[in-house]
């Protein structure tokens, strides 16, 4: 039995990483090695050919789907965007229903995620999306916006937060190795997460009751 | 982009297996997860040395798998750190009761994923990080040194020394004695293309080179404009001398190592230039190595490597070694 | 022009130079005349084996100076044959008093300056020429075949014949032998650039490969699309199987000979497209050789070179060989 | 003592091949592998490079550079140019002072040539400029044609001998490996047989009374 929302979620994540690995792997080119594109779409491929994923609850959807990252991609997108799906969908075991579920899941990802990168918001990495996404999720669910009010944020958020990692230096990733080199481009780990935390967005409003 | 291939998600498997049935007398390959391991692994008792990391690096790592040197190698895809399945299959298939030390270089990804497959393995094992390239600055607030071309340095060595019968612990204090010993920097002439990528990773001038290059084609410290070979060699090793400080009139090894796209000629020119440089400053070049051992793809330009040698360290890289791309002594 | 050099007309004695100084326990560097000489030259009552022609093909010669295969080699400058003082003056070196053999490529310029130093020399001599290449017709009212990386074949089979005591009859009988039973082909991806030329030799589209290409970027057979890496070896492989017809099941020598721009990879992966054409077509390859032994300069590219074993030429090609490039058994 | 003939000789060749010493790789690359200016020009520059050869009469100074270009330059025309110059000079011991003379040693450097070579003319190679220069030579000598005229007449044979070379097709040299793909393209050896024949002749016309 299908997953309504796993399936919605992880169709939506697969075609977002698809549609753009080439542009992910032209700002690795610029700060990094050239392969970000690359990795992201061959983890979110085999994500897409597990079939069963799709039938599970989304908690367990996101453990899976977590360890298929970790063994497919390798490289520091491997471990981290694994670890932040593993650590999400083991927040929750069941199906998410409520914000503050969605908000706990993602306060768990971000912390794997700077357990195993070593690392923290400013440093010009995925993180630099993520922690301020979070922090908007929390802002929101605060002053009990609606759903759809909620995810139109949590995507501006997300926009502003991608723009802002142009101008850092980055101390964390290969990017760090260019040291002033690295300001003046968008962090590739940044901009994929913009566009999961897109994809995420726009699949949950279309599910959402018009 | 104008490479020898069939399908470009298919470069790593042929190629491997192309190297596996090229060197069946000293190594078997295994495929999914993938790695390649001594044909006569595990060698009971003794120190399992594994290694691993992005291919295109070739001969790097399964290039030096075989006695007095690696147990096994992990190729990840191209520039991207293998995972941690492969590491573990390794370990099982090579760990001969005496213990596992991976070596590792410092990159974010090569780290992470090796660490969580320690966190999969359990066991007696061990991790050696090596950093030995001076183009980018050290701090404990970033990434850290990349680990370049004295990987090589660090395998043989460490390798020779687990063929002797030393310990995990032993080979673990080693590994980090000649990493410290050790200190890179590269140049690149022109860059590379990632098969998958399709273009080339950065653009160069006709007359630009890049001072500092990682072995990703990562760009380094600056760009500057093309100079004498003598003028580069003494950038390179410049580098290294300041912040490696070699004892005035001690032994060295100085190491030229081709990205893939360099002639021999051009590499023997330039350890020539660097030879000549340590004979200015009175480093005594004692052993020497030139050739492609860690590659870029087929980018043109060269790392050199100087370690401090003590004669520990000089019988260990004489020790006998015989792998696909490293053989002497058997 | 991007290279690691000093000045043009210098590339080629510092280069040797430095070769000179890194492999200081193999060989000697003469120069002017110039030559590489085995270190323990003149080995005496062996036969000594002098092989030279132009530079730029490294590895090819001075790589194969040392105990198994050559006793000197005559470097010239780059793609042009040495000099007939140059062979007098190596062969005055290395002449053990068992005589001496030249191996020679097959090029009009290698061809008369040899004969020029053997009507220098007198003595007991004789010559091996090497054609192996299949792309050119053969004809006797021209030039012929080109020899290309076959040749490394012939200097390690005889190379092991007169380290095992062969006369110098033999030694040539045995070099025509091989090169009899050897056939090669090669395709160029990218063209090369002869420091004093400054240019390159010539110009491939981006879609464009040369098939049949010689060791010096001379045009092959035909400029073609560039096709996957399967259909470039079966086209090489198919046109070398025609020529050598090597008898149903006999084992066989597979050489991959990187030209110098391609990576290792690429390479390994070319193998394992020979070899599934090999297996398709009932030719047993027991020998390997993959790796940059033939180059020209920094062309990107390969040959695939076939020998005919039997079990002498096998055992030849086992016997232990310690030069800088080629090193087994020792 | 300087020889003023010989002098005048080597200066005119040296500086026709120094000067079109890229012209000739570049003929080199389109047929082989591109050395031949350069090695003509290290040959040559050797020559230059030695002024005792100056101070020699004719025939010793053309034995001497011969044996200069076997030893500095290699290649195909290191033996060749070399053979033609060692003959031409033992041909003629002291200075050539008649027609006849010249002729006899063209004839014996051309045997040379095609001896070491193994080749004659309609191969696509330098003897195709030097064979009906040599021809045309005796034939004005048989019609008793002034020097003036004579010289002319050599440069003429020259030029249009050169451009024959255009349509043939190699047998000899590395051209040959092209098969007809050498078909179209002037041979470098062609080339500068008949740089060195204008540059000796109008050297020779310069010394000639007015
Ligand atoms: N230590 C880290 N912490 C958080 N994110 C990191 C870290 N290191 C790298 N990243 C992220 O990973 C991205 C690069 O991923 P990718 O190119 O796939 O791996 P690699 O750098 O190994 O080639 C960077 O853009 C950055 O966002
Ligand atoms: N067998 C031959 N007989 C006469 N001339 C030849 C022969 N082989 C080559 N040549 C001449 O030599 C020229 C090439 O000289 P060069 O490029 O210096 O030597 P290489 O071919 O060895 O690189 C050709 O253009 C041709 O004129
Ligand atoms: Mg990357
Ligand atoms: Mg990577
Ligand atoms: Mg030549
Ligand atoms: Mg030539």
């Amino acid at each position: 039995m299908a997953h309504e929302l796993t399936r919605r979620l992880i169709d939506a994540a697969v075609t977002a990483i698809r549609d753009h690995a080439d542009e992910l792997t032209g700002l690795d080119q610029a700060i990094g090695d050239g392969d970000h594109g690359i990795n992201m779409k061959r983890g979110f491929d085999a994500i897409a050919d597990a079939p069963e994923l799709k039938t599970l609850p989304l908690g367990d959807a996101l453990q899976k789907a977590g360890m298929t990252l970790v063994m497919k991609v390798g490289g520091a997108s491997g471990p981290l965007f694994g670890s932040l799906l593993m650590a999400m969908g083991k927040a929750v075991p069941g199906d998410p229903t409520q914000g503050e579920q969605v908000q706990a899941m993602l306060a768990e990802g971000i912390a794997a995620v700077k357990k195993r990168g070593k690392s923290d918001a400013g440093e010009k990495t995925m993180l630099d999306v993520l922690v301020p996404v979070g922090e908007t999720l929390a802002g929101e669910l605060s002053r009990h916006a609606s759903a759809k009010e909620t995810l139109a944020g949590l995507c501006r958020a997300a926009d502003a937060a991608l723009e802002r990692t142009r101008p850092m230096k980055a101390s964390k990733g290969r990017a760090s190795f260019l040291g002033d080199r690295s300001i003046g481009h968008l962090d590739p780990g940044a901009r994929s997460s913009q566009l999961l935390i897109h994809a995420v967005c726009d699949a949950v409003a279309e599910s959402l009751p018009a | 982009m104008k490479k020898f291939i069939n399908a470009v998600d298919r470069v790593l498997t042929e190629s491997l297996r192309g190297f596996g049935a090229a060197h069946s007398d000293i190594v078997r390959v295994q495929m999914e997860p993938t790695f390649v391991a001594r044909a006569d692994a595990p060698v009971k008792g003794k120190v399992a040395l594994i290694s691993g990391g992005g291919s295109g690096h070739e001969p790097l790592h399964a290039g030096f798998v075989g006695r007095g040197m690696l147990d096994a190698a992990c190729p990840g895809q191209v520039f991207t750190s293998c995972t941690p399945d492969q590491m573990a299959a390794a370990a099982q298939a090579v760990d001969g009761g005496a213990g596992v030390l991976f070596i590792v270089k410092n990159y974010a990804g090569d780290v992470m994923n090796f660490e969580m497959a320690a966190d999969m393995i359990g066991g007696d094992q061990a991790t050696v990080i090596t950093n030995d390239d001076v183009a980018v600055e050290d701090s404990t607030y970033t990434t850290g040194r990349r680990g370049v071309a004295g990987t090589v340095v660090v395998e043989k060595m460490v390798g020779a020394a687990a063929d002797k019968g030393a310990d995990l612990a032993a080979c673990k204090a080693l590994g980090e004695r000649v990493n410290k010993a050790t200190r890179s920097m590269g140049v690149a002439l022109t860059s590379c293309t990632v098969p998958a990528a399709g273009r080339p990773t950065f653009q160069l001038g006709e007359d630009e080179i890049e001072m500092g290059v990682g072995i990703h084609g990562e760009p380094g410290r600056k760009r500057v404009k093309l100079e004498s070979a003598d003028a580069i060699a003494n950038t390179l090793m410049h580098a290294i001398e300041t912040d490696l400080k070699p004892k005035a009139g001690a032994p060295a090894l100085l190491l030229v190592n081709g990205f893939g796209g360099t002639p021999l000629m051009e590499l023997y020119l330039m350890y020539d230039a660097a030879r000549r440089y340590c004979e200015g400053r009175n480093i005594k070049v004692a052993r020497s190595l030139v050739g492609n051992y860690t590659t870029s793809l087929e980018m043109a330009g060269c790392s050199l490597t100087l370690t401090a040698l003590d004669d520990e360290l000089t019988k260990l890289w004489d020790h006998p070694v015989r792998t696909a791309a490293l053989r002497w002594g058997v």
